[in-house]
């Protein structure tokens, strides 16, 4: 196989792209077979170059240290896999979903070619070529996220597109530093200890991964396209691939380019962001009334756990929070996906007028219940393994808090799923939505593979842990003699899924408890907490999005503008249009009063310029 | 044919050609407007002929001698010749679009004759090697740009002409005596007599005076912005081809490729550049006049560009001078847009339009592209261009410097987007259709090129590494 | 000595109250004396023919010429001198004239003794053989006077029809 | 031929007069500018015989006898006889249409061609009193020119300009008289001789001083340039272009620097004193043109202050300083003599040349536009024209004499040049054409011929410098500045 061949993965898409964008909207069908067909011949490379695991195509393009740098090696081959699977899963239903959508064929396009550039990202073995790919990203998301034609749907698209801006432009910075540190590019060349300069660039790098991943403070545009954008657009994007990039990106991070010490400041600041990712967004997704929105609050929640589990520095945590990153992906991508099914069939998410819908979409009710239990980490379902793995990365750490926090946070998931199942599929069926009936195949078939995928992963996760993740911490972690994880990870009977399961016990009497005080409204059942005296005014405060930054920044940068315009242009401008002008009016005024066409007034300045002629001249010769 | 030959044919056809531009006028309309853009044409091409002689490295190929050592001497290297074709290329595209634009105005006449002469002049100015000759095509520039700027002959319109023409010339004449204390130092105007020396900072100060104006950096910026008032055509030339590229040549010829110059000043550029860069920024965010805010953006991006260049780093060096390609073609590709939309809706406040994707899809589309290459996102060509910059001034030690001027791609993302937002998106209030082909047509171009230009980056790059490689050679 | 002294103080009356007098009639008559003295004072110190010029050139000719001028510029509405100006001319005039002491002394102190040269002679000689260049110059200047009176003396109402 | 230059004027001015009576029109337009077409064609023929010579002395022999009819001919001489008669020639030319409505043609151009004769001579005699007289000659030939209009404005003008003129004609004759008396010789070479054995650096600084005084006041330097703005514009616009591009520079710059340098010999103190001089009427005309309604005034105070640019780089001294300031006299003399004739243009057209009344020109009268901008681009100096050389020149001089402080000076105050002359631009020509001027028609031949040929001249010295700078510039400086090297210092 030749290095070349590298390109594919790339360029197949991106010219898949070009020919969907051209393809006349009139042609039936053929996008929608081109795209399933190309994904799956995606997916089909995938595996090849799975199997295949090494290769590298290095040539020049920027000049020296900047080349077009591929590499794959196990870690990319695996994250590669995953994101032509979710392609594949992703076209397929969207060959339904979005057939009558007004704008389709730009969505395919810009499916496909987000498809190229996050595997081009993976791919990349050159920092400049990364960061290419990675920003390149942005507009995809931009372009998508206003596919959704609401109203607000720009504003939200480009909420998006600064905040990655953001992000990614802090990890330019962070590789600029890391650059004139290291004086290379090429990223498996790049080990360095974290001190000083290359403390910021790790730090800076970090905002770039974890603003990609979208965990805390960078998350807050995902709640909104959850309302704004395309529900295959949520699972494809900030449930799937952002996730698997943000979060390789941060692996390799901490693992490749900088060591990361157990128990380092580093590590604990990583530890903080996941914990507070995990409880904060966990505490927001609880109360939300919008099914959609629900989802895209856990979708912050649960970059968390990855963030704790990398940042623990501990090879179980790193794995736990690789591993929970592939699963995430899988059921978060299942349950927009049901989302998006049950808004297919009934047009709406507010949870307050669906109910009961187990009954007419009983495939999707399934589908949707596995993701939901797997992300709650109901045993034997892929969650629960990879969350146990966090916690018993968090505890030993020595930092028994954050592994608190997880569990606080595995509380209210549960809670949270409790109440979208319970007001969905369960309970009276609403009379606000007509009768309906299951969704088509296209539609449900992912969503049941990936609910399949959580179980296979629950139940043999010696599979994926020993094929996928070992390998990617082998050598590189600190010293664990053995890497094998599978042997605590399923045991039911430990103090630490001990603890997990108590979680779960508590999580469905608060729900039962909240379910009863709100007169058996399922959608209600988080009121309780949502009315708790200090909780209350907190939330009241981010509705209002007191905490998103976003906002406040971007008021910062209205101020900021205004400061500057005010205060240093109009002033400089001031002094061009006003003050200069009135310098010289103001001399010439005064020169010209004094001609004031007097002869003897011009004489007496002759006879006065003669007078100091002479004057100085005789000062001159003393 | 020659190099020399070619090369002053390049700057002489331009410049005599558009003398003609009257005549031929005189006889039709339509012999003026094929007479320009084939002049327009002639000078791109020429320049483009250049490329192997320019890869082969730098060297005087024509001097004449004249009186007190105003020796007319003219020098090829990757640097010119970069210039030269990004200038001449994009020149020639508003040409083009300026037959739509400008068809049913009067003056047209003299409208030919100086975007002719301008872009002719720029020709003199980048092939040039004595300061005294660059001046003088930076002074026929000036000229050329105060007719323009005036095109439309209202009363505060030749003001704002004016204006830009006083402090472009002051600027200049205060560099002129720069460049006369180095005469004074070295008893030459030629730049190839001159290299490596070392020059005091006052003469730096002065000679800043001439670019700054110029290329309308803070505090010398404010007429960039006022020249809006001129035909968009001629604003987008102002700021994409021709204009403000040349104090940022100079600034490369001069300062990096020529002399020494104190490192105190040295610092003293880079944080003027980036605090020019931040302004700039600010003030774009909050205009509401649609060329105004792309103004303020030149003016921002061209901070930038200073940025690469004054940190000396080889990085920074590549990066600036792809950031003129890149610039030049994504500005003009926003002015022009904007010339479309004005053109159609006689608006110039973006509160006043709205929905206009939807009657100029094309255009809309083109002024996104252009709009995130301005931003720098890949992969669009501003994209390498800012990174290159930015890694090039972290490489040089001044993080902190990078950090702000990274802090103000994002406000650029922030206020372009918010133009393109008010604008295009959001609820119709004017809907006007699309214009000419010719103008529609040169819009698109200019997006797809600034796509093709991030994909294939690889080949202006070569000619950039060169440039690079030539300048740095002369780098302490 | 004393002649001398008596001429410098007339010249300087005169060309005060060729500045000073409100008829402006009376003040280029005061100009007229002023460079007649002034001649002379040329003559008294062995500069004939530079008298000989003054007097013929400026005394005669010029204030002709000027006489002529204010005439056609309607009488009565003169130029009224701003007051500022009343009291600034006298303070330059008594600070010239100081100064002017100060240097006239030393000057004629230090002026040095006529050498006899060439340009000694009859007046006559002097202006063929020597200054004959002058001749020319003088045909000039007479000929301008002539033409300027017939400019300034030529019929109003010509510029009318042409 | 040499003396072609002084009598030829004359003669055909004597005879205008009676040739008026028979033809009021063709014969003079003919004879004037014949007469003037020859003078330019006399001084392009010297070049080569002064170039190779260096100079010529020529006599005239008068009924067989020789007379004491000596002119001396240098390059600094053939330089400004040429700049007179090419300006002149031009100026004449414009006058043929021009004059159309003052009428007395004859006799006009009669007063004119005194007036170059007289400046011619001033140029040639290399004699003191020669000097004054011709000076007068000149003088009395612009007091009637300047009051030809025979309007209250033009009378009172030139009452104003003839008063200041005498009392500077009066201290500059006093001054003579005083070095005549010291030296006993009038002669430039014999004087200059004379005053090296003499011990009698006081008087001889208050004949400077006087002298400063009279030739500043006929060049208008500031503060003795007050007349200028009043006689300037009242003269018909012809006659302004002879005044300001000519007269204050012969009579002014050329006599004072003639006397300074051959004469009386620099010295750094007098030197930084001219400098000084120069310096404030160049700042001091340039804000007072900054705020003019008249066309005519402003350009008139422009005058001033250019003349500061020229006594600047003359007074600087060095071949350098010097070249350009000759060179820059030239351009002056073109370009303002180009304003000053297209403000007659104007004053033709619209009949007035009050700047707030006029408007957007430039569609009208595309002719009188394009020269217009010509003319003031060059005075402003800028590229390519005429006017850029020059000012360089002398900035790359200061330079050279280390003289950053005036340098800065000179370099602002070409800023304030633009700043009026685009105000020019703006309030006459670009913009919008206003109501009124709609039927305006572009000025009759003759007077956009003049205007055309100006402005060719400025476009083609400023491009074709270097050969103009070899054959005629350095030459003349050349030549001027051996006079300051063969006049032993006077002390100081």
């Amino acid at each position: 196989m030749s290095p070349t061949t590298l390109l594919w993965p790339i360029l197949f898409p991106a010219a898949v792209a070009v020919v969907l964008l051209l393809i006349p909207s009139r042609i039936r069908y053929a996008r929608e077979i081109l795209s399933v067909m190309s994904a799956g011949a995606l997916l089909y490379l995938g595996f090849v170059l799975f199997a295949r695991r090494n290769l590298s195509l290095v040539s020049d393009w920027l000049g020296p240290g900047i080349n077009f740098d591929l590499r794959l090696y196990h870690f990319s081959a695996f994250i590669l896999l995953a994101l032509s699977g979710f392609l594949f899963l992703i076209c397929l239903y969207s060959a339904v979903k979005m057939k009558n959508h007004p704008r389709a064929r730009e969505y395919f396009g810009y499916v496909f070619l987000a498809a190229a550039f996050s595997n081009g990202a993976v791919l990349a073995n050159n920092f400049v070529l990364l960061v290419f790919f990675w920003e390149a990203l942005l507009i995809t998301t931009y372009a998508l996220v206003t596919l959704g034609l609401k109203p607000t749907s720009h504003r939200t698209a480009v909420k998006s597109l600064l905040i990655g801006g953001f992000c990614d432009f802090a990890m330019i910075l962070g590789i600029g530093l890391l650059w004139a540190s290291t004086g290379t590019l090429t990223m498996d060349k790049i080990q360095v200890e974290p001190h000083g300069l290359t403390l910021a660039a790790f730090v800076l790098m970090m905002i770039g991964a974890i603003g990609k991943a979208g965990a805390m403070p960078f998350h807050t545009w995902i709640p909104d396209a959850a309302l704004d954008a395309p529900v295959s657009f949520m699972a494809f994007m900030p449930a799937s691939f952002e996730k698997l990039l943000g979060i390789y990106l941060l692996a390799r991070i901490t693992l490749d380019f900088f060591e990361l010490k157990v128990g380092s400041g580093l590590s604990i600041l990583l530890m903080i962001i996941g914990a507070a990712t995990i409880v904060f967004a966990v505490f927001m997704a609880l109360i939300q009334k919008d099914f959609k929105k629900l989802l895209s609050f856990h979708a912050v929640s649960q970059v968390g756990y990855m963030v704790l589990g990398v940042g623990t520095a501990i090879p179980i945590g790193i794995a736990g929070g690789i591993f929970h990153m592939i699963n995430h992906a899988m059921y978060k991508c299942g349950l927009f996906l049901s989302s998006g099914s049950v808004e297919h069939r009934t047009g709406t998410t507010e949870l307050k007028k669906l109910g009961g819908l187990a009954r007419e979409m009983p495939w999707t009710a399934a589908g949707f219940a596995v993701c939901a239990l797997a992300i709650s980490g109901v045993w034997p379902l892929n969650g629960f393994v990879s969350k146990e793995m966090v916690f018993h990365g968090a505890l030993e750490t020595g930092y028994p808090i954050f592994a608190i926090a997880a569990w606080v946070g595995a509380i209210f998931t549960f809670a949270s799923f409790l109440k979208a199942g319970h007001s969905v599929f369960l309970g009276p069926r609403s009379t606000e939505v007509p009768k309906t009936r299951e969704s088509e195949a296209p539609i449900v078939l992912p969503i049941l593979i990936l609910a399949a995928l959580c179980i296979t992963f629950g139940v043999y996760n010696k599979l994926p842990l020993q094929h996928f993740i070992q390998p990617i911490l082998h050598g590189k972690a600190e010293a664990a003699e053995h890497l094998d994880f599978t042997s605590h990870a399923l045991d039911l009977f430990n103090p630490v899924a001990g603890v997990s399961i108590l979680c779960l016990i508590i999580a469905l009497g608060i729900h039962f408890y909240g379910w009863n005080r709100s007169g058996k409204k399922a959608y209600l059942a988080s009121e309780p907490i949502h009315n708790l005296p200090v909780l209350h005014k907190l939330y009241d405060l981010s509705e209002a999005r007191f905490f998103d930054l976003y906002e406040q920044g971007v008021k910062f940068l209205q101020w900021l503008s205004r400061l500057l315009f005010r205060f240093i242009d109009r002033p400089v401008d001031y002094v061009y249009e006003k003050v200069v002008t009135a310098v010289g009016r103001t001399f010439t005024g005064l020169l010209q009063k004094a001609h004031n066409g007097q002869y003897a007034n011009y004489l007496a300045w002759t006879v006065g310029g003669l007078v100091v002629v002479v004057w100085i001249i005789l000062q001159l010769l003393k | 044919m020659k190099v020399e030959t070619i090369t002053l044919l390049t700057i002489f056809i331009p410049i005599l050609g558009s003398l003609l531009v009257p005549l031929a006028g005189a006889i039709s309309p339509r012999l003026r407007s094929a007479w320009s853009v084939l002049l327009g044409a002639i000078t791109a091409v020429l320049s483009l002929t250049l490329i192997p002689r320019a890869m082969q490295g730098g060297e005087v190929i024509w001097s004449r001698s004249l009186a007190l050592g105003l020796d007319f001497v003219l020098v090829i290297d990757p640097l010119s010749v970069f210039m030269a074709i990004v200038s001449s290329f994009i020149g020639f595209l508003i040409i083009v679009y300026s037959l739509g634009y400008i068809h049913h105005e009067d003056h047209q006449n003299e409208y030919y004759l100086m975007v002719v002469l301008f872009i002719g002049s720029m020709m003199g100015l980048v092939f040039s090697s004595n300061l005294v000759f660059m001046y003088l095509f930076w002074e026929i520039i000036a000229i050329a740009c105060w007719r323009l700027i005036g095109f439309y002959r209202q009363k505060d319109y030749i003001l704002k002409a004016d204006k830009a023409f006083l402090v472009t010339f002051g600027g200049a004449v205060v560099m002129l005596l720069g460049f006369i204390l180095i005469y004074g130092q070295t008893g030459t105007f030629n730049l190839v007599d001159m290299r490596g020396v070392a020059i005091s900072g006052t003469a730096v100060l002065l000679i800043l005076f001439g670019m700054f104006s110029k290329s309308a950096t803070v505090p010398l910026h404010t007429w960039l912005p006022d020249a809006g008032v001129a035909p968009t055509t001629v604003t987008a030339l102002l700021h994409a081809a021709v204009l403000v590229k040349i104090g940022v040549y100079a600034y490369a010829r001069l300062f990096l490729y020529t002399f020494k110059i104190p490192p105190d000043w040295q610092q003293a550029i880079i944080i003027l550049a980036v605090l020019s860069s931040l302004v700039a920024a600010g003030a774009a965010t909050v205009e509401n006049d649609l060329k105004r805010i792309l103004a303020y953006s030149t003016v921002s991006q061209i901070g930038y560009i200073f940025l690469g260049l004054s940190v000396a780093t080889p990085t920074a060096i590549s990066g600036s001078l792809l950031f003129i390609l890149m610039h030049g073609l994504a500005k003009a590709g926003l002015f022009l847009c904007a010339g479309i939309v004005i053109h159609a809706t006689h608006k110039r406040d973006i509160r006043e339009m709205g929905g206009l994707i939807k009657t100029m899809p094309i255009t809309a589309i083109s002024f996104l592209i252009c709009a995130f290459s301005v931003i720098g996102l890949p992969p669009l060509g501003g994209f390498f261009s800012k990174l290159l910059v930015i890694m090039g001034t972290v490489q040089a030690d001044q993080v902190w410097v990078a950090a702000l001027a990274l802090f103000t791609a994002v406000l650029t993302m922030f206020y372009l987007l918010r133009v393109f937002a008010l604008v295009f998106l959001s609820e119709p209030k004017i809907p006007a259709p699309e214009k000419t082909p010719s103008m529609v047509g040169v819009v698109a171009t200019l997006a797809v090129l600034s796509v093709l230009a991030g994909l294939l980056v690889s080949y202006p790059m070569k000619l950039v590494q060169m440039a690079t490689t030539h300048i740095s050679w002369w780098l302490r | 000595m004393v002649i001398q002294i008596i001429l410098l103080c007339g010249l300087v009356i005169f060309s005060v109250l060729a500045i000073l007098l409100k008829d402006l009639i009376k003040a280029a008559l005061s100009l007229a004396v002023a460079s007649l003295l002034l001649g002379i004072i040329f003559f008294r110190l062995a500069a004939p023919y530079a008298g000989v010029f003054e007097i013929s050139v400026v005394a005669g000719l010029i204030t002709v010429l000027f006489i002529l001028t204010i005439a056609l510029t309607k009488k009565g509405d003169e130029v009224t001198e701003a007051r500022l100006v009343k009291l600034a001319f006298p303070v330059f005039l008594i600070l010239f004239l100081v100064i002017d002491g100060l240097v006239m002394k030393s000057l004629l102190q230090k002026i040095p003794a006529l050498p006899s040269g060439p340009e000694t002679g009859t007046f006559g000689q002097v202006l063929w053989k020597q200054r004959t260049f002058d001749l020319v110059a003088q045909v000039g200047v007479i000929l301008a006077g002539v033409l300027a009176v017939l400019a300034l003396f030529r019929k109003k109402e010509e510029d009318r029809d042409e | 031929m040499v003396f072609s230059f002084i009598v030829m004027p004359l003669l055909v001015a004597a005879f205008l007069p009676l040739i008026g009576k028979f033809s009021k029109k063709l014969l003079p337009d003919v004879l004037t500018n014949a007469a003037l077409a020859f003078l330019v064609f006399n001084s392009i023929l010297l070049v080569k015989p002064v170039f190779n010579q260096g100079f010529i002395v020529q006599n005239l022999h008068w009924l067989g006898e020789k007379v004491n009819l000596q002119v001396a001919l240098d390059a600094f001489n053939l330089f400004m006889l040429f700049t007179i008669s090419l300006v002149s020639l031009c100026i004449s030319l414009f006058s043929i249409d021009y004059l159309e409505h003052y009428g007395h043609k004859s006799t006009f151009y009669a007063l004119f061609l005194v007036m170059i004769a007289g400046m011619n001579g001033l140029v040639l005699v290399p004699d003191l009193f020669s000097v004054y007289l011709f000076l007068e000659v000149a003088a009395v030939a612009s007091y009637a020119l300047v009051a030809f209009g025979l309007g209250y404005d033009e009378l009172e003008a030139s009452f104003k300009y003839l008063m200041l003129s005498v009392v500077a004609s009066a201290f500059a004759l006093l001054s003579i008289t005083v070095i005549f008396g010291m030296t006993g010789s009038l002669n430039f070479q014999a004087v200059a001789q004379g005053l090296q054995d003499l011990e009698a650096r006081l008087v001889l600084g208050v004949c400077v001083a006087f002298f400063i005084m009279g030739f500043g006041l006929k060049a208008a330097l500031v503060p003795f340039h007050a007349w200028l703005p009043d006689a300037h514009p009242s003269a018909p616009a012809p006659i302004s272009a002879m005044l300001s591009g000519l007269l204050i520079k012969v009579s002014g710059i050329y006599a004072l620097f003639r006397i300074v340098y051959s004469v009386i010999g620099i010295t750094p103190a007098l030197s930084r004193l001219l400098m000084a001089l120069g310096t404030i009427s160049m700042v001091v005309a340039a804000l007072l043109a900054l705020g003019q309604k008249d066309i005519k005034r402003m350009l008139a105070y422009s005058s001033i202050s250019q003349v500061g640019y020229i006594v600047l780089g003359l007074a600087l001294g060095t071949p350098l300083g010097i070249a350009g300031a000759l060179f820059h006299l030239f351009n002056h003399a073109v370009a303002k003599g180009l304003l000053f004739l297209n403000s007659g243009s104007i004053q033709h057209i619209t009949g007035t040349r009050n700047l707030e009344e006029l408007g957007g020109l430039g569609k009208m009268v595309p002719v009188t536009a394009g020269t217009n901008l010509v003319g003031a681009l060059s005075i402003a100096g800028v590229p390519p024209l005429a006017g850029f050389w020059s000012k360089l020149i002398i900035i790359m001089a200061l330079v050279q004499a280390r003289e950053f402080g005036y340098a800065l000076v000179a370099i602002l105050a070409s800023i304030l040049t633009l700043w009026y002359y685009l105000l020019i631009q703006r309030q006459a020509f670009f913009g919008r054409v206003a109501e009124k001027w709609l039927q305006v028609r572009e000025a009759p031949f003759w007077m956009s011929a003049a205007n055309v040929v100006l402005a060719l001249v400025c476009v083609l010295a400023g491009i074709f410098f270097t050969p103009i700078f070899k054959t005629w510039i350095s030459p003349a400086a050349e030549a001027l500045a051996r006079g300051i090297q063969q006049v032993l210092m006077w002390g100081l």
